[in-house]
């Protein structure tokens, strides 16, 4: 799950990471109180699950809190990769003298948290790594001893000459990493960490995604998630427990298994057509999942034909049959429906579908080929 | 014959009275495979199916049921704490079937396994089979049979689905293998291609990879080094959006933004057969063997 | 560090072991109104640091609150191995089914935190391990991991065969476990763990020592401290940062580490004297330690005769040699004192002396002989 | 020559600006120790002594000066970290002089030291010497005397006096050893008498015990099994009351109350010859080499 920039500072913010005062505005309105009350000048940033936002224009920097409500009013309902701006967090500026950049991820080859830091902060950091890579430093943190004081002091003294600084650091690297651990995180990054001129180091940005997975220990995190910035139906997938991701093709997939999910859409593709959506039911044998799943495809106008491509394992054939035949019974489809069923309980899967009207076939690319022409 | 498992195999079931450990518990029996105890932590003395002794601790199905696999049903809260037991026991492989186990859970329990000598297979991950002589997962058994092909895979139903094209044209495998589509597993490609390419009994392999990390590159770095039988594979993603999950900072750290036209490069690069499509697996099979 | 039972109580309580309510007394007036506000029957338990207190008469029943009050005028002011009761718990009577032990020590061999576990609670431990060692359970906690939830439930399934007893005693476990840790404990033990009659598993007694070395982390811990149930003048040593024991030997012993000073007052004993005391002053040069060590041997009434053995290694022996003249100079020393002094600045410590009347010897046995006979 | 260290040790010293730190840095250097370097964080690129580089961690001392052994004198508080530290930046020796430090956190200490390779002497221990050569640490050069006499010793003054006592009787040392005295320690007597088993140029061992623990026991079983060198033991203790702070707890977790009594009943059992005082090991040397 990510979570926003202004709620990632919080939980940094709780484990006593420096983050400079900063309030979320939801109207222009708002913002301009928020600048009042910071005082002096702020910047203003949208908050949007996306990158780039700086440079689609969604942060600005304002001298004065009519200024905010100005930048508030622009960056308020704008679009940033096709999600519009609810909410913008106004912060005071600083008196940057110096830029790093401190990030936490998950390294699935190593097995291990890694560290990440550079002295080049503030920019991108991918950036960095491809034109500069000895300017980064990483650290694999050892999961049965965390992170250990020595480790964070040696990051410490590579980021920064100035022992303060060094010092100031290296302590904020341990904060991170318990805020990191103790959210659940797979992601943690400050881009820029900033020294001010008076010496003082500050976290002023915060990214954190957290593991979908370890959200049931964490219900204040889960609290964090933003229904709104998403896809609505990305969200009603979810909510159904689909795993649905919206795309722009004319044939929609419905796929137990999310390997076996690509795979069709792959096929799709191969065939000449496109994929309208990534679409894994799960291993449940639950019909009210096939029925939720069709909803969603059926309401993609782009859709032009679907496709139903089930290997039951732990997913019964004939609860998926009796899913589809509930679910064109209650939904008025515009398109034509194929339908790959085999595995466990075929048999009666397809006599349930052949009962009801609707051909299955056995084998996939036939059925991949299939659907493609019908959505011609 | 086969890896990993076999005729040796003593089997428990860790979360053996619960929905899914039930049901494959006994569909695991009717395969054939020795399902010598169960566990369920306050059900020890009962008995499943009439004839499996249920524990109360893993140790207890070890010491005395002689058990020496494990394959866990438990609900994703409790499988690193399943696994840990397992591993603990000392028995010498572990299947997590669960799917959703928390990634900070795994990166403390990857090491643990490692050091009590265990291997780990998954978790979220369909287990294994050999086919004709037992199994330890979900793979459903009917669509298998007796051969030489072995199949190694991150996927669950993409599995089924090649192991099904494979059978259909008639050809058989040794050895089924799904490691799980995690971010941490405890058995990878390497493993599964290291025990192929020793087990007399396989005489190709195929490799079904996914979009995400750089497992498959790897693994082909390891085809071209260590390997004298054929390998073929595919990897499902091609037409995927770049990841959402994975952040910039991922990609630094493993080089890779892990999308499958690098891996089919990896492949090509490295003399493993490129399935476009999962029925090329069967050509490439086919040409190779 | 020692600590009361009713402090232990409060650590474990903090950390969700369950453990009966329960007040202090300190006076006979205070634990009958303890009794009144507990209701019912109850145990007036001293709190000293000491075992064998129930052998020693320091745990009464009583039924009502004047009893509770006559129970704890008996038990207030008692005697037991030397140390004054100044303090009672009052806790109700609880309904008990069975009686269990659990304990957790460091385990020097094993360089480990060690579990203990027996359903032979209630007795004492020392004799279940002589008699059933097979009805204790261990179980070494691996410090990277700390102790794992099958861990705990694999004891908790040693105990008891009732499910429910078992969940819940594993759970205590963890939670003792992790109160251990966050106390910086080398021992916790609950003895005995009852389950009542109605099957509830709870903590009935208390006991934790804490490292002294890990106190500065705990304030809260460190302000347990009863220094009105220690030895004030082994008080007093620890607060001039001296390691005192008193003995009841007549040969007072001044020496600078801890296994030279035993050896010392092994060699006292060999040559036919008794030490009067253990005292180290430590590895500093500070005289000041010199005159408060020399104020606490010449305040004990057995002592006949002092010995300063030093070995100078970081302690300089011209630090030592002021510190005796600045101490006798303030003290009247009813008793003779002989001095072995040798190591760093040797000569400078052996002219000081020389010059204020004390003779210095150089050899171990030729001091402790002399100091001995001088004794006599 | 000697044990541990030698002429190729080439130390940094943790901790080289503090008080104990400095002084115990030109005593070892004056001894004619390699100090290849010194560690203050913050205090990187100055100079210790006009001659010795101070680097702000210890994997620049180990880079940058080439250190292969560390010594430790930082406060209790820090110690734990800097062992971390150390073993982390590949030394193979650390010799931590510093007392105090909380057993919680040698628990975490103890297993990475081991991880990494590496031997830790201590903690709260004077350290070690080889007479004539090389000593890391706070043992005073000036008590002894090249030699071929091993002296392994859990205390600190007392084998100063231990020392002294073979000196003044014209008997040498191979290398003295201060193992530390707290309940957990890196590197205990079996190490020691094993590493003097080996040494060619040590002819005999004496041992220095005290109450608490099984350590002398262990270490006598090891010697009457192991050793073909004499070895002679005393142990500290034997008038001490009961450990106040060993509960009864801990005596059944090691099945002893490890007074000296029992740890010399152990020695005389397996051939160790018993000091009752110190003065006695240079008797029991003399008769025994």
């Amino acid at each position: 799950m990510n979570i926003h920039e202004y709620q990632a500072r919080q939980i940094l913010s709780d484990h006593g990471v420096p983050v400079p005062a900063g309030e979320v505005a939801r109207t222009p309105d708002e913002a301009a109180a928020a600048a009042e009350r910071l005082g002096g000048s702020v910047v203003v940033k949208a908050q949007v699950h996306a990158g780039g936002r700086g440079k689609a224009g969604g942060v600005k920097l304002a001298k004065t809190s009519d200024e905010a409500r100005e930048k508030a009013g622009e960056i308020l309902g704008m679009d940033i990769k096709g999600i519009t701006v609810r909410a913008v967090l106004v912060a005071p500026t600083e008196d940057i003298a110096s830029e790093a950049y401190v990030g936490i991820v998950m390294d699935r080859a190593k097995q291990a948290d890694t560290i990440m830091v550079s002295a080049e902060g503030g920019v991108d950091i991918e950036e960095v790594a491809a034109t500069m890579p000895d300017a980064i430093r990483k650290l694999a943190v050892d999961p049965r001893y965390g992170l250990l004081n020595h480790q964070a002091a040696g990051l410490g003294h590579f980021l920064y000459d100035d022992p303060k600084a060094a010092r100031q650091v290296s302590s904020i690297i341990v904060k991170l990493y318990q805020a990191y651990r103790a959210s659940g995180a797979t992601l943690a990054e400050i881009n820029p960490m900033i020294v001010t001129s008076d010496g003082e180091v500050k976290a002023i940005d915060a990214k954190m995604n957290i593991d979908d997975n370890a959200l049931f220990r964490m219900p204040e995190i889960e609290a964090f998630r933003d229904v709104e910035s998403e896809n609505p139906a990305e969200v009603r997938a979810r909510e159904a427990e689909l795993t649905y991701i919206q795309l722009d093709g004319n044939v929609g997939c419905c796929v137990n298994g999310a390997g076996l999910a690509m795979a069709t859409m792959d096929l799709v593709k191969y065939y000449g057509g496109d994929p309208a959506n990534f679409l894994d039911i799960g291993g449940s044998s639950n019909p009210d999942k096939v029925v939720a799943a069709l909803q969603l495809i059926s309401e993609d106008p782009n859709v032009k034909s679907i496709l139903f491509n089930i290997f039951g394992g732990i997913t019964r054939c004939d609860d998926v049959a009796n899913g589809i035949v509930e679910a064109t019974s209650r939904i008025d489809l515009q398109v034509p429906i194929t339908i790959r069923l085999t595995g466990t309980n075929e048999e009666l899967g397809v006599k349930i579908l052949a009962d009801n009207g609707f051909e299955a076939m056995v084998d996939m690319d036939e059925a991949v080929k299939t659907a493609v022409e019908r959505g011609q | 014959m086969g890896i990993f498992i076999g005729e040796n195999t003593k089997l428990v079931v860790q979360g053996i009275t619960g929905r899914d450990g039930s049901f494959h518990a006994q569909q695991m029996m009717d395969y054939g495979t020795q399902v010598v105890a169960g566990v369920t932590p306050g059900k020890g003395g009962q008995t499943f199916s009439d004839a499996v002794p249920i524990f109360n601790t893993v140790a207890d199905a070890v010491s005395e049921a002689g058990a020496n696999t494990s394959v866990i049903y438990v609900p994703a809260r409790f499988a690193a704490d399943a696994i840990f037991e397992a591993a603990d026991a000392g028995v010498s492989l572990i299947v997590c079937i669960t799917e959703g186990v928390p990634v900070g859970d795994m990166l403390r329990v990857l090491p643990y396994v490692r050091e009590k000598g265990a291997r780990l297979i998954g978790p979220n991950c369909p287990g294994l089979i050999v086919p004709g002589c037992c199994k330890v997962g979900i793979l459903p058994g009917q669509i298998v049979r007796e051969g030489s092909v072995g199949v190694v895979s991150r996927s669950g139903t993409l599995t089924y689905e090649v192991i099904f094209q494979l059978t259909r044209a008639g050809i058989g495998q040794s050895a089924c293998v799904g490691i799980g589509g995690d971010p941490l597993i405890g058995t990878n490609f390497v493993d599964c291609l290291a025990a192929f390419e020793e087990d007399p009994h396989t005489t190709a392999v195929a490799m079904l990879g996914e979009i995400g990390g750089t497992d498959e590159q790897t693994a082909a770095d390891y085809v071209a080094k260590h390997m004298s039988k054929p390998v073929v594979g595919f990897i499902a993603g091609q037409t995927a959006p770049p990841g959402r999950r994975m952040g910039h900072a991922g990609a630094i750290i493993s080089g890779s933004e892990g999308t499958a036209a690098e891996k089919m490069k990896a492949f090509e690069d490295h003399g493993i057969g490129v399935a476009k499509r999962p029925a090329d697996i069967v050509d490439l099979i086919l040409e190779r063997s």
